[in-house]
């Protein structure tokens, strides 16, 4: 056996050719289900609103016209060129409606994501220390709540609950639209923007307008938190080198943290990665629910307007989204642990 | 092997480093408590190594653990342990803690799994020495790591490796210098070659053998393999459902086992001068409920109507030599009355009972 | 298969994965009595709005005629819940059977097979799960509604395809580890054929951890059931009741400070997800001898023989 | 792809006792190989990407005469489990051939596939080495014991019954009643192992390829289920492949005996003729580490270093070269060797490690083995001194016998070694050896292998 500590770039590297195959899955997937299967995407948007010829103008404009095959060969090379298409119902560049949208939806998984790691990890770790101790059964019994309780009806509830006891604190939206109208549009990212501007009544405003709906989609994240957290903390308690530890004469509370709480924190990253996917379809929920600018919202509106096209390019930049966390997760995990080397 | 047993040391002034008095280590379990160690008594002097043997299941791990308090929840022990003389038994468990590690060490059985493999050797290292020597400095740790692998024949060149880039003897190697780098008194070597090819197994008993050379470290070797307690150790004790039913000089007991159990034990096992098989029948009992007198009587093929009712005596023998066993005492010029020296009529023993 | 003692492992379960086993099959119970007896126990049809021609109020506050009010459909609450009940039962069963089904079989193939089959069915299986689950539900209801309308089956189904995965990944794996145990190796050391082999040695023991995904997936089913409800895009209201629908009607009944609507079709969600999420996990801690404490009981040492041994010296 | 000779032309001298049997021994393995391709983890496996390969097995030829026990001696990773899968058909030979001659004549195992390999089944037939895992967990015993006449559409229903029952009797699981339909997890490690037994035996096969029977079991039974194997060889005639790690027991156990390392046999021959007087200096090694409960006995001084070489890189040359006491110039030094050196050298008490290291510079180049290796950052001058330094201070190391020259080249100093041979088998004694220090002839005779 030889040290090959040095193969980490290696690993990233043949990390990110993986990019490519896994790219073309989910984008084969995205084509098969949205434009293979379906029929005809100008009909089932705007077929009740135009006439025969007028449809197959439209259809041929679009290029729907043409054999499967090239379609979907235009199809992977103009994802390949981030250009997702035009809308058939309103005619917007999808990528515009990425650049409107996108910056919302981010602040709103990134802010919780914080929300669930704040709550999840501690009381996760809290739970398997006291494994099968009332205290492990409530906290268990929390998560298994939060995960179950739907986040559109705890949104809902919390809304209900704020308006009743919080009058003046905002439940919708992502900032007045005073707000969204004086600070300027830079990054797409309105908090960013807002910062930017060194604006700070509309920062306390953004913020303000984030706390709920990110509270609401971390209380469901963090359920899953608090599970991964919890196994894997006693599955590295009872680990080998635990007792070996002890045995040395190391502090109970330094074994905890640096051999059992630290390693049972490895494969958390990896699930967490996996979760990326669940973060996402709280996020469409949590928009609608809270009235969020964000993609999710956009994404109910065009499926609700049969919007094909819309429809297809938003996914497939989910899809995209998804390929790039889980490439990031992992080079992540390499770099954390060093049993994962090539 | 005249360095091994014949030039035993004697004791150093302040006496036994281990003293250990009638002890007793029970689990609590859905069927009844389990006797795993039910009243063992020995000495251990300075330097000096004792091979613990026996059959699986009969109490050897418990015992290791047992003495360094390393017991599951719900495990109970009582006797008495005196560590240089010092009352282990109603320690506090801060106390317990300061000396695991610094006065009293541990080398398990499966290297694999015995290093985090998220922590370099460098770190296993620098922090077994800081939760000992809280201001040791960074120069000292290395220092004394590396001379710790050293002796273990670890090359400096690895000290900051991961535990993933060595193989299984390395590791085992760097187990002991782990267990050993705060040089403790007294080593409990847990089945510590099990794992290892036959030519690794000889170096790491090659190594534990010359311990006593670098460190003053007493040590108990638990293992199941009697060859390497010929090869290694000083004395032998031999374990049978929870109790040690022979110990002495390993030469001596080998040479010339006084229980009947020692003897068949020697005898069932496959060695090199093997020219005809032979096996004890049966298997160790059930320690939530062992047999009544002798635990080893139901297997004995010697047992005597005494054996079945009546707890053997332990008896010191000639040759450092100390026994529990009816055979041993009546061999020794002990009269029993004759119903209690009738051979025991023997229960078939069928290969339902078989281990 | 040795059902015998698979009960019996989890009769003789102890401690916290037994409470919370019990406990989940409890409400898990109930909401089945609430599915199958639909009829009896709720006072009124799911999509009825009048009794003997005389309509409901619109969002009335609970009364002897309406127990938990009614909704601004001028649908009884309490029965909407009950026969919600059985639309979940129903359309969470029938998807859960069917994708364990093919992915059981999918799983039990691909692992034992190997080689490119299997390096390709992991990889699509692999992008399915990594995708949103809400989303692929909403994609294949979408498509279905077109088809085959937007009842029961059709909700089964869009859910169907997005478990699939799951139970495929975990019978690959431990078809995969399976498939190196020695006891395979005997087997074919014997002569067993693969198909032998696959279905005498492998799937026994494979199979055994469909129970705990399936009734996860359940739970997990039940919540984008609800979501599509939601989003509307579940179940038609003139099909079947449909708690995520009765919630999606409900928003602004909220703001409006008006709880009841919303409250009472949640709760029933949280209820049964929750039921279903501790059966699995109970089921998990049972089954799975890696989660499983052996509990050590405390042992007090009794006092010494008196008629201690002598001891000579 | 090679037919199936018509008339073995074999010596008739260990014709077997059956009239319908044909001569020579049972199996015969032939420059038998069996490589593996290693595959990194799970990204490179989708990519294709790195795949190395693993010589389980690399020319390997021994022959099991009838009625014998063959013992297969070697440490983890030697191979001879492969061997025993091989023989069975369970390990896919990438080259080279195995025969089997038996009831049905004389058959290339090596070249069976599917229906074939599993008739072959009936004859040849495996006991492993765990009992817990070799049992299917959710069969009982007795459905266990009779698969292979089910499997075989041999025996069903009554006459499966009495055949169970009667191969239960036999491996001495009596009363059949309390054993037939218990599951193994009610069974203790011996009486599962003679389950394992009776389901070999059930077929009545002609060889049994038993993987390491007894190290797994309890040191209370292990005399027992040798026992019990000596006596099924002797009632139902049967051939043993015996794999262990244990030359005690092999001693014991085995007439003849092939000693493995890192896929290939470098020693066999008669039990007796091994045990009284090694060639091989890894055979020696064996014989004097295994820890034996002679108090006589003494710890070797000299045990070969090191572990068991990574067999995706085997070294060059023979492969215990780099652990051998003995090693000469031919026996392939290389590069790898000099790290060894350098880093045992390092863990001497006293070497100034940290000045030495700085003047070495790194190290890892000299994984990639080569015949010729370069060295030193600073001072080439300081570097020749220093390696000269570490020859002095060892200079019985074997590695500088093929250390064919060392210099400075101006800028590094240039370690060049002496070209290496790779030994076969040859004849020495009343053994095979494969090493150099038994060149061809040195023995006796190289006449034809008994």
């Amino acid at each position: 056996m030889s040290a090959a500590s040095g193969s980490l770039p290696r690993y990233i590297l043949v990390r990110l050719l993986l990019v490519i195959p896994m790219m073309w899955v989910l984008l084969t997937l995205v084509f098969l289900l949205l434009r293979v299967a379906p029929g005809d995407p100008v009909t089932a948007a705007v077929g009740d609103k135009l006439g025969p010829e007028e449809l197959d103008a439209r259809r041929a404009a679009l290029g729907l016209d043409r054999p499967m095959i090239v379609q979907y060969l235009e199809y992977l090379g103009d994802a390949a060129r981030f250009d997702f298409g035009t809308t058939i119902s309103d005619r917007r560049p999808v990528l515009e409606i990425i650049q409107a949208q996108g910056g919302a939806t981010l602040t709103l998984t990134v802010g919780a994501f914080l929300f669930a790691c704040l709550i999840g990890i501690p009381l996760g770790r809290v739970a398997g220390r006291r494994r099968d101790t009332p205290l492990d059964a409530g906290i268990r019994l929390f998560g298994v709540v939060s995960y179950a309780a739907p986040v559109f009806w705890v949104g809902l509830m919390l809304v209900g609950l704020v308006v009743k006891y919080v009058p003046g604190w905002p439940t919708f939206g992502i900032a007045d639209p005073e707000t969204i109208f004086y600070v300027p549009d830079k990054t797409g990212i309105l908090l960013l923007d807002a910062i930017i501007a060194n604006d700070r009544i509309s920062i306390v405003d953004i913020l303000q307008h984030h706390v709920l709906p990110c509270f609401t989609l971390g209380l469901l994240l963090s359920g899953v938190i608090i599970r991964l957290v919890r196994v894997n903390l006693i599955r590295t308690l009872g680990d080998d080198y635990v007792e070996a530890a002890r045995a040395r004469g190391i502090p109970e509370r330094q074994v905890i943290r640096k051999h059992a709480f630290r390693n049972a924190l490895v494969p958390v990253i990896t699930v967490i990665g996996l979760q990326f996917a669940l973060t996402l379809s709280g996020a469409i929920l949590t928009e609608r629910t809270f009235n969020w600018p964000g993609l999710g919202d956009t994404l109910v509106d065009y499926i609700t307007a049969r919007d094909y096209i819309a429809i297809q390019g938003l996914v497939t930049f989910f899809a995209l989204a998804i390929v790039v966390v889980s490439l990031l997760v992992d080079i992540l995990n390499a770099l954390v642990d060093p049993r994962v080397r090539y | 092997m005249t360095s091994l047993t014949k030039d035993q040391t004697p004791a150093r002034p302040g006496g036994p480093v281990l003293e250990v008095r009638d002890l007793r280590v029970w689990y609590g379990t859905d069927r009844g408590p389990v006797r795993a160690v039910d009243g063992v008594t020995f000495d251990l002097r300075p330097g000096e190594i004792l091979g613990l043997v026996g059959e699986s299941g009969c109490g050897k791990s418990t015992l290791g653990r047992g003495l360094l308090g390393l017991l599951p929840e719900g495990a109970a022990r009582d006797g008495e342990l005196r560590f240089r003389g010092k009352d282990m038994l109603t320690l506090r468990r801060r106390e317990q803690y300061r000396m695991r590690g610094s006065e009293l060490g541990m080398i398990f059985q499966e290297p694999l799994t015995r290093l985090n493999p998220m922590m370099r050797i460098s770190d296993h290292f620098a922090e077994t020495l800081r939760a000992h020597e809280r201001r040791i400095s960074k120069a000292d740790v290395e220092q004394r790591s590396l001379e710790a692998l050293r002796v273990m024949g670890i090359p400096p060149t690895r000290f900051r490796a991961y535990p993933h880039e060595f193989s299984g003897g390395m590791r085992q190697r760097i187990m002991i210098a782990l267990a050993l780098v705060l040089r403790p008194a007294f080593v409990v070597a847990d089945e510590p070659t099990t794992a290892l090819d036959v030519l690794v197994e000889a170096q790491i008993i090659r190594i534990l053998h010359n311990l006593r050379a670098t460190y003053d470290t007493s040590m108990l070797l638990i293992t199941h393999n009697l060859g390497i307690v010929a090869e290694a150790c000083d004395r032998v004790a031999v374990m049978y459902a929870g109790k040690v039913v022979e110990i002495g000089p390993a030469r001596e007991v080998f040479s010339n086992p006084q229980h009947s159990y020692t003897r068949e034990l020697l005898r069932s096992t496959i060695s090199l001068s093997t020219t005809g098989l032979n096996f004890i029948d049966g298997a160790p009992p059930d320690l939530t409920d062992p047999p009544s007198g002798c635990h080893f009587h139901p297997r004995c093929p010697d047992a005597m109507q005494i054996c079945a009712t009546t707890e053997p005596p332990v008896r010191d023998l000639p040759g450092g030599v100390r026994a529990a066993c009816w055979a041993a005492e009546v061999a020794h010029g002990r009269t029993l009355d004759e119903d209690a020296r009738r051979p025991l009529p023997r229960e078939a023993i069928s290969v339902a009972d078989e281990a | 298969m040795r059902a015998p003692r698979f009960v019996s492992t989890i009769w003789n379960t102890k401690g916290m994965a037994r409470w919370i086993l019990l406990v989940g099959v409890l409400i898990t119970a109930v909401f089945l009595l609430f599915a199958l007896c639909a009829p009896w126990i709720a006072p009124y049809d799911f999509n009825q709005t009048k009794v003997d021609g005389v309509k409901f109020p619109k969002l009335a506050s609970p009364s002897g005629d309406h127990w938990l009010g009614t909704n601004d459909q001028f649908y009884d609450i309490y029965s909407r819940v009950v026969w919600g009940a059985r639309t979940a039962v129903l359309v969470v069963l029938l998807s859960i059977v069917l994708s364990a089904i093919v992915g059981v079989l999918l799983g039990l193939v691909s692992g034992y097979v190997g080689g490119w089959f299997d390096r390709i069915t992991l990889f699509l299986m692999d992008a399915l799960y990594s995708f949103p689950s809400l989303l692929l539900a909403i994609v294949f209801s979408f498509m279905l509604r077109e088809r085959i309308g937007g009842g029961i089956v059709a909700a089964a189904l869009s859910l169907t395809a997005i478990y699939i995965p799951q139970y495929y990944r975990v019978v690959r794996n431990t078809t995969v580890a399976a498939r190196e145990a020695t006891y395979v190796e005997a087997a074919k050391a014997i002569g067993a054929k693969p198909a032998t082999i696959m279905r005498k040695y492998l799937f026994g023991n494979v199979v055994q951890s469909v129970p705990v995904i399936g009734t996860l997936n359940a739970a997990d089913a039940l919540g984008t059931l609800a979501a599509l409800g939601f989003l509307g895009l579940g179940i038609a209201p003139n099909e079947a009741s449909d708690w995520g629908y009765d919630l999606s009607r409900a928003l602004d009944d909220v703001s409006a400070g008006n709880f009841a609507p919303a409250l009472w079709p949640g709760l029933a969600i949280i209820l049964l997800v929750t039921g279903l999420t501790l059966v699995g996990e109970g089921l998990n801690e049972t089954l799975n001898p890696a989660l499983r404490r052996r509990r050590l009981q405390k042992v007090t040492l009794p006092p010494r023989d008196t008629t201690d041994p002598e001891v000579v010296r | 792809m090679p037919t199936k000779p018509e008339s073995p032309d074999l010596s008739q001298e260990d014709a077997g006792p059956g009239d319908d049997v044909p001569p020579g021994p049972v199996i015969e393995t032939d420059g038998l190989e069996v490589h593996y391709r290693l595959q990194g983890g799970a990204l490179a496996r989708v990519l294709g990407l790195r795949t190395r390969t693993v010589k389980a097995l690399d020319g390997v030829t021994v022959q099991l005469h009838r009625g014998e026990v063959l013992g297969v001696v070697g440490e983890s990773g030697s191979g001879k489990t492969t061997l025993g899968r091989a023989l069975l058909g369970l390990a896919p030979s990438t080259q080279g051939s195995i025969t089997y001659r038996g009831r049905d004549g004389e058959r290339l195992v090596s070249h069976m596939k599917g229906a074939e390999l599993r008739r072959l089944r009936t004859d040849v037939q495996m006991v492993f080495q765990d009992p817990s895992a070799a049992l299917n967990p959710s069969m009982t015993i007795e459905q266990a014991v009779g698969h292979p006449l089910v499997v075989h559409k041999i025996a069903r229903g009554a006459e499966l019954r009495r055949r169970v029952h009667e191969a239960l009797e036999r491996v001495g699981l009596a009363p059949v009643e309390r054993f037939a339909s218990k599951y193994p997890s009610d069974l203790s490690g011996g009486q599962k192992q003679r389950a394992v037994i009776a389901r070999a035996i059930i077929l009545d096969p002609e060889v049994l390829v038993a993987d390491e029977p007894i190290s797994m079991l309890d040191m209370s039974v292990r005399a027992k289920i040798l026992q019990l194997m000596l006596d099924l060889k002797r009632d139902l005639g049967l051939s043993y492949v015996y794999i262990t790690h244990d030359l005690a027991s092999a001693k014991y156990f085995c007439d003849r005996i092939a000693i493995m390392y890192l896929g290939r046999v470098v020693e066999i021959g008669p039990t007796e003729e091994i045990f009284a007087n090694p060639r091989h200096p890894y055979t020696k090694a064996l014989l004097k580490a295994i820890p034996d409960p002679d108090p006589e006995r003494m710890l070797p001084r000299d045990l070969p270093r090191g572990e068991i070489p990574d067999a995706a890189e085997p070294p060059l040359g023979c492969s215990f070269h780099p652990r051998c006491p003995e090693a000469v110039a031919a026996c392939g030094w290389e590069s790898r060797d000099l790290r060894v050196v350098l880093d045992q050298h390092w863990t001497e008490r006293g070497a100034d490690f940290d000045t030495e290291r700085r003047l070495v510079g790194d190290l890892d180049h000299l994984d990639a083995p080569s015949k010729r290796a370069t060295l030193g950052k600073g001072d080439p001058a300081a570097v020749l001194a220093l390696m000269e330094g570490v020859r002095a201070e060892n200079p019985d190391e074997p590695l500088w016998n093929g250390v064919r020259s060392m210099e400075s080249d101006g800028s590094k100093v240039v370690v060049e070694f002496e070209e290496g041979v790779d030994p076969a088998l040859r004849r020495a004694g009343g053994v095979d050896v494969a090493c150099v220090l038994y060149p061809d002839g040195a023995g006796s005779d190289t006449a034809a292998s008994d």
